[in-house]
Parts: C-alpha cells; sequence; structure tokens
C-alpha cells in the first residue's frame, strides 16, 4: 500500500522534475532538476527490486554525470562572453 | 515555429507508438526461460549469491569486457578532444574553505574504503566493479574539488588500468583452459556459497573490473578538470603538485 | 519481539516529522543563510531519529545503520559550511532583519 | 502492527519530500535550490533505509550508504562553482 | 496496481520529456541534458520490463533462504528461489547501460566544449555550416 | 606514526560497521585494502596526527557525543519552535568568535558542532576567526558572542586535539 504511494509521488515528483529541467531557462537550476530525476530514479528501482541498479543510478547517474555537467559548465563560462 | 510544431507533432506519434505498446503490454507472472534458468542454476553454477553480478561477470562476461573497452576508448577521444592547453590570462580560484581540506582529507580514504568494499563484495550484495569504481572516481573528484590545483597523477593511473585490464583479459583466457570457456568463474573452487571467498573466480574478476573502470572514470573527469594557475588564496598546500 | 518493532516505529516517526520540520523551515525561513540553518539541524537530528528506529526494530542491521549515521553526522554540516560560506561569497543578501554582518565589515576592511 | 507504524513514517518523510521540493522547484536563487537539493537527498536516505525496512533486507541499505556519500559531491561541487572556486 | 506498467509509463514520459528539450531547445547544454533525462526514462523501462509483483530483488542472501524455506513448508515441497525473485537480466543490461550513458554524456559535453572554443557560443544555431 | 595507528584503526572499524561479520577471510581482505589505503594517502594528509590519546582525552571522547547530543536535540526544538510559531521570531547577525583551538581537526570538529547547535552556522574560518550566523544574537561583538558559542565545546575539544 505505501509502496504504491510512494512510486506514484515518487514518479509524478520525477516528470515535474524532468519538465523543469527541460524547460528551465538557467543552466545550473536545468542541471540540479536532473540530477533530481537520477535521484528520484534510482529510489523507483529500489522499489522496483533492483538495488543494483539503484546503487549505479546513485553513483553515475546523479554523482558523477552532475559533476561533469558542472565541470562543462565551468569552463564553458570561463572561456568566452557566455553569459 | 514551424521546428516546434514539427517537433510537437513527432512527439505525438511518438506518444501513439508508446500509448499502443502499453496498452497491449502484459504483466509477466512468471519468469522467462533464460531468467528462469539462471535463477535455478546461477547458484550452483556460478556459486554467487548476487545473480546480476553473476550474470554479468559470468554468463555475459564477454559483454562487459567489451563495455570496459568502450569506456576506455571513450577517455581516450576525450584526451584527444580536451587537450589540456595553456591558459590565456591568468583567473582566480577562490581556494578553499580549511574546513573543506580538513574534512575531504578525513573522508577521503573513507569513500576509497566503500568503494573497496563495494566491489569486494559485489557477488554478496549489490554493488559490484562498477560502482565500485565510480565512488572511487567520486573519491578522487573530492580531491579534485577541495585542492583545483592537485596534479593526478596520469601515470600511476594508466599503469593500474592497463594492468587490470592485462589480468582480466589473462584470467578471462585462463578459463578457456582449466574451465569450461572464456571467463568462466569455475577456475578457483567455489567456496561456501554466501562468504567472501565464494563464487571462484567471480570476486577477483570484479576487483579487477572496478579498479579498471575506477581508473578510467578518473581519468575521463580529470580530462575536464583543467588545471590552471592561482592568483590569490591562502591555501597552503596550493604549491604540492604531487600525485595522489 | 513485537514491541521492539513499534518503539521503533515510533521512533521513526518522530524522526520523520523532524525532516518534515527540516523541509517547511526552507521554505518559510526568509533568507538562505536562515534556509540552511533550519535544514542542517532538524534533517541531522530527523535522519539521526529515523534511522536509529528502524535500528531498534531490526537490531541486526545496526553496523550499517551506524555507518549511515556517522556519515550523515559528519558530512552534512560541512556541506552546510561550504554553501553558506559560496553564497556569503557571491553576495546573496541576509534579510532586512539581520542586526549585523561582520563578515562583510571584516573583508571590506581587508580589501581597503 | 511495525509495518503499519514505519508506513506511517514513510507518508511523513513523503510529505516533507514534497514540501522541499516545492523550495526546489520554486527556487528563486540558485543557492536556494541547492539548498533545497541537500534537504531532498537526505530525506530520501531516509525513505530508501525505510523502503529497505518494509521488504525485510538489510542490503539495500547498501545503496542508501552509497546514496549519502554521493549528495556530499553533488552539494560541495555546486557550491563551488557558485563561489568560482572550480 | 502494477508497479511493473507504472514504471513503463513513467519511463515513456519521460522518453517524450526528454525528446522535447532535445528537439526544441538551442542550448547545447540543455540538449545533453535532454538526452540523459531519455536515457533514464529508458533504464526505468527496462527495470519495469523485469519487475515482477511481490517478488524480491534477485540477490540470494540470508534474508531470502529463510523466506524460501518458509514458502517451502507452506507448500510442503521444497521451495525454488524461481518463484521469489525478479528477472535479473534487465537489470544486469541497464546497469551497463548506465555506465555508457556516462560514456556517451562525457562525449557529448566534451564535443560542447570543443564547440563553444571554436565560436564561443552555445547557441546551436550559430553551428550551421553543416545544415543542408 | 600515530597517525598512521588512528586511521588504520578508524578505517578498519568501518571495515568491521560495513561487513557485520568477523569471519576470517573478511577480516585478512579488510587488512589488506585498509593498509593499502593508508599507504595511499598518510603521506600527504596526517590529518589525526594532533589527537590526543592520554586517558583524559579518551574520557572526553566518550562524553563528547553525549553532550554534542544534547545540543542538537536542543537545537531542533528551537528550530522548531521558530519555524512553527507564525511570527517568525528571528534576529538574525553574522558574528565573529576567536578559537583557541590549533589543529585542523580539531577545528573542523568544533564547527561542525557549532553547526549542529541551537541557531548557528559556521559561515567562513579565518585564521582563528570563526564567522558564525547566528539565528538569534544577543550579542554582536566577539567577547560576548565567543563566550556563548564557542566554550561550550572548546573545553572538551581542547582536551581532545589541542
Amino acid at each position: 500500500m505505501i509502496n504504491s504511494i510512494l512510486f506514484v509521488v515518487l514518479a509524478l515528483l520525477a516528470l515535474s522534475s524532468a519538465i523543469t529541467a527541460v524547460l528551465a531557462k538557467n543552466l545550473v537550476t536545468s542541471i540540479l532538476a536532473a540530477g533530481f530525476v537520477s535521484l528520484l530514479a534510482s529510489v523507483i528501482y529500489l522499489l522496483l527490486s533492483a538495488p543494483d541498479v539503484a546503487m549505479t543510478e546513485a553513483a553515475i547517474g546523479s554523482g558523477l554525470s552532475t559533476i561533469i555537467f558542472f565541470y562543462v559548465l565551468n569552463k564553458v563560462r570561463r572561456s568566452g562572453r557566455h553569459d | 515555429m514551424i521546428k516546434k510544431i514539427f517537433a510537437f507533432l513527432l512527439l505525438i506519434a511518438l506518444a501513439g507508438v508508446f500509448l499502443v505498446v502499453l496498452q497491449n503490454y502484459e504483466t509477466p507472472e512468471e519468469l522467462n526461460l533464460t531468467a528462469a534458468y539462471y535463477a535455478e542454476h546461477g547458484a550452483e553454477e556460478v556459486g554467487a549469491a548476487n545473480l546480476v553480478s553473476a550474470i554479468v561477470v559470468t554468463y555475459r562476461g564477454l559483454d562487459t569486457l567489451g563495455e570496459v573497452t568502450i569506456l576506455f576508448l571513450t577517455a581516450s577521444i576525450l584526451s584527444f578532444f580536451l587537450k589540456q592547453r595553456e591558459e590565456r590570462g591568468k583567473r582566480s580560484v577562490r581556494a578553499s574553505s580549511e574546513l573543506l581540506r580538513t574534512a575531504s582529507a578525513v573522508l577521503v580514504p573513507f569513500i576509497f574504503l566503500l568503494g573497496a568494499y563495494v566491489f569486494i563484495n559485489g557477488h554478496l550484495s549489490p554493488g559490484g566493479g562498477f560502482q565500485g569504481g565510480a565512488i572511487i572516481a567520486s573519491g578522487l573528484v573530492l580531491l579534485l574539488l577541495t585542492d583545483p590545483l592537485r596534479k593526478v597523477s596520469s601515470r600511476l593511473l594508466a599503469r593500474v588500468e592497463s594492468a587490470s585490464g592485462f589480468i582480466y583479459v589473462g584470467l578471462g583466457i585462463a578459463g578457456i583452459f582449466l574451465a569450461g570457456g572464456f571467463l568462466d568463474s569455475r577456475v578457483l573452487p567455489a567456496g561456501t556459497f554466501g562468504t567472501l571467498l565464494s563464487a571462484g573466480l567471480l570476486p577477483i574478476l570484479y576487483i579487477l573490473i572496478g579498479l579498471k573502470v575506477g581508473t578510467e572514470l578518473s581519468g575521463l573527469l580529470t580530462r575536464f578538470q583543467e588545471v590552471q594557475v592561482p592568483d590569490g588564496g591562502d591555501s597552503p598546500d596550493l604549491k604540492k603538485g604531487e600525485n595522489v | 519481539m513485537q514491541i521492539a518493532h513499534i518503539i521503533g516505529g515510533i521512533v521513526s516517526i518522530v524522526g520523520s516529522l523532524f525532516l518534515l520540520l527540516g523541509a517547511l523551515g526552507i521554505v518559510r525561513m526568509p533568507d538562505a543563510y536562515n534556509r540552511i540553518q533550519a535544514g542542517t539541524k532538524a534533517t541531522t537530528l530527523g535522519t539521526l531519529l529515523f534511522l536509529a528506529g528502524i535500528g531498534i526494530a531490526e537490531p541486526g542491521w545496526l553496523p550499517k545503520l551506524a555507518v549511515l549515521i556517522l556519515f550523515i553526522l559528519f558530512t552534512n554540516p560541512v556541506s552546510s559550511h561550504v554553501l553558506a560560506r559560496a553564497a556569503h561569497h557571491i553576495g546573496i543578501a541576509l534579510t532586512s532583519r539581520t542586526v549585523a554582518d561582520k563578515l562583510r565589515e571584516h573583508e571590506e576592511a581587508a580589501r581597503d | 502492527m511495525g509495518n503499519a507504524l514505519f508506513s506511517i513514517a514513510a507518508g511523513i518523510a513523503l510529505i516533507a519530500l514534497v514540501t522541499a521540493a516545492y523550495r526546489f522547484f520554486r527556487g528563486p536563487g540558485a543557492v536556494d535550490r541547492v539548498i533545497a537539493y541537500d534537504v531532498l537527498t537526505i530525506i530520501s536516505i531516509s525513505l530508501i533505509a525505510v523502503i529497505s525496512y518494509l521488504a525485510r533486507r538489510v542490503i539495500y541499505l547498501d545503496v542508501a550508504i552509497v546514496y549519502g556519500l554521493l549528495s556530499f559531491l553533488g552539494v560541495i561541487i555546486v557550491a563551488k562553482y557558485l563561489e568560482r572556486g572550480l | 496496481m502494477n508497479f511493473g506498467s507504472l514504471a513503463l509509463g513513467l519511463g515513456f514520459l519521460l522518453i517524450l520529456i526528454g525528446f522535447w528539450g532535445l528537439l526544441t531547445q538551442k542550448n547545447l547544454i540543455k540538449i545533453v541534458i535532454g538526452f540523459s533525462v531519455v536515457d533514464t526514462g529508458v533504464h526505468i523501462i527496462m527495470v519495469g520490463i523485469g519487475y515482477l509483483q511481490g517478488r524480491t530483488a534477485p540477490i540470494l542472501d540470508a534474508a531470502l533462504m529463510q523466506r524460501t524455506a518458509a514458502a517451502g513448508n507452506q507448500a510442503g515441497a521444497s521451495a525454488d528461489v524461481g518463484s521469489l525473485i525478479v528477472d535479473p537480466v534487465p537489470q544486469a543490461l541497464v546497469l551497463t547501460a548506465i555506465v555508457i550513458g556516462l560514456g556517451i554524456t562525457a562525449l557529448l559535453l566534451a564535443y560542447v566544449v570543443r564547440l563553444h572554443e571554436q565560436r564561443q557560443s552555445l547557441d546551436i544555431s550559430s553551428y550551421e555550416d553543416l545544415k543542408w | 606514526m600515530k597517525n598512521w595507528v588512528v586511521s588504520m584503526i578508524l578505517l578498519f572499524g568501518l571495515w568491521l560497521l560495513l561487513s557485520a561479520d568477523l569471519a576470517v577471510p573478511i577480516l585478512i581482505a579488510g587488512f589488506i585494502v585498509v593498509f593499502l589505503i593508508v599507504l595511499l594517502f598518510s603521506v600527504r594528509n596526517p590529518v589525526f596526527r594532533d589527537i590526543k590519546l592520554g586517558p583524559k582525552a579518551l574520557a572526553y571522547i566518550i562524553i563528547y557525543p553525549v553532550v554534542f547530543l544534547k545540543a542538537l536535540v536542543m537545537a531542533n526544538f528551537d528550530v522548531a519552535r521558530r519555524v512553527l510559531s507564525p511570527s517568525l521570531p528571528i534576529r538574525p547577525a553574522i558574528v565573529e568568535v576567536r578559537t583557541i583551538l590549533h589543529s585542523p581537526i580539531g577545528r573542523l570538529m568544533l564547527a561542525n558542532s557549532i553547526t549542529l547547535t541551537p541557531g548557528t552556522l559556521t559561515v567562513e574560518i579565518q585564521g582563528d576567526s570563526l564567522f558564525i550566523h547566528w539565528i538569534d544574537a544577543s550579542a554582536t561583538d566577539i567577547n560576548g558572542a565567543t563566550e556563548s558559542i564557542v566554550r561550550g565545546f572548546e573545553k572538551y575539544l581542547e582536551v581532545i586535539y589541542g
């Protein structure tokens, strides 16, 4: 019962966060929202009885890829006139 | 504008396809044949408690080898694309807070230990080479974050990476002669099911994968981290540029 | 056996109330620093109690929960500090109810 | 009985998650979003722990441990990016 | 309420949202973000296909062994593990897919950095040399 | 040397907590891993060099968590009072305090403790000065603030870390 509620609410949050990630004007917001989608996805994997995948998503999807995005954002900000 | 309408129509069509798929989707009640085979025989054939690890390392070990190779290629292409070049102007990098530096000095060994735990216990609990490697790479990133001037010894990384790759393939070939085929884990005795020393060669293979993935991801991340000259900052650590 | 689960459940509910308090704190507080304050303290104790409740219910899980609690106790304040420091550096305004900002005075004195 | 109580705890944590997500979506500044992100990750750790309790599998807790460490890293990198210390 | 089909629905919606971003956004980094959202959606679908209602993770530790014993006592025969766990094969596939996804994201971002170095712009409409 | 011993004990403790098992292979594997990690880091990051291991310090290591947990619980009721009351009774300020601790890890523990106790958050540390965001500032001068924020923890941490 509670698992179903958890699943539905987390899925709705993930969807709204994905929309934020795609539509937000600010790149920082966008990247953070994409990281949040990964984060929720990894809780959802756990509800789907896939702890291995959940761990991979936590370590790689929401950890390392957010880091790479911010490194790139930093490089871009420093090397140009970009706002 | 015309582009947006076009994109919208495309998405509508895609959504229609998905809807049809979703309506015709029947949730399975039983495992399919392949999965049932793995569930029945995985424990006795491989001896790993974690069936996902058993599949990744043994049954589909060749795929894993290919995947590790793809990661290696990605890292190489990245190093080609993101050549370190001289910075045109010196820019100021704000030095990390003293607290963060201390905290990361305390924390990084623990992160490495956690990564090692994850890939050593890959056959018993969730996790394994990929996750452990990612955790170790994150530990390295924490070091780089607190001290942007620290140089990671790429030679050490490359050595660990190629050594673990060679041993991995070597053990895989050993499987052809000593057991059933390439990357067969029954080179070593199976051991007691559910303990650390079980599943034959699988833990060792997973440790090697972990080291290889960890070093590859580290190499990939350090490519994005550029080395620059600070013009200020109070960090006493900034001048040391040795390896980790 | 059953009683441990009930006690653990109650402890966990208290912890989750603190989590809710932290979430309310970051919604209600007027500026970034006060939000960090409310967020850090309440969620740290909240998670601690929540995990402790699970530990009471399942004593065999205590070692792993202890690792988790120690990590959170150690990393949570550090990340709050780093965030607050960054916020102050890029000039995020304090709320108008603030009575003093010695750090800005200090930095301005150093710059002159 | 135990399950019911823990389900209530999970429900309250879920409400907390939604509340914090409100701040995350609303902003207004990047710093506010990062604060909300930090709180969100910590609440998710609790959720993972309670899911592992409800499923009665201790091994799920490994995920929470990994999660706890890496969320710290995510917050640090955003803060460093914002203060131009990357 | 079946998690399998719910996960499928969630994954499809995530793919659509990601595609919308991929097709309409002008900023190169936003396009990569759209790609990573699509990626997550695909992974959720794959895990959802392997899910079986009311079963647990395919890790045969002591807790699961106790459960098989209990189920065996009820049925009066030796229960087998296959009736308690979800499908491990899609999970193994997703595991590798996530890692490869990171590699692809990194590669795309490296191209973005390189392009930005040449033109000082993140807007995709300033790279129209190859458009035909 | 002290750094080596302390880090090995701590890392091995973490290994045991993670494994939650005392079988011989686990102990051996843990020892190998811990040794390699200490070998890799200890030379560059001697963080535990300044820790003191006398009987008084050990006693304080045990007492300190109690003091700290009490402060943490107090902090939460304080936050609860402020967040839940409709008028939001806050009077924030950033104040400067001085610390007498010198070892990095002692200062880190102090700053962490300050962050988790009622109404205070460490914003910046420069030399011996800590700049603290105080949600309900009762004193904005250095001495008054130092007295009411720092002293309570410092007397324990001074013995443990110096």
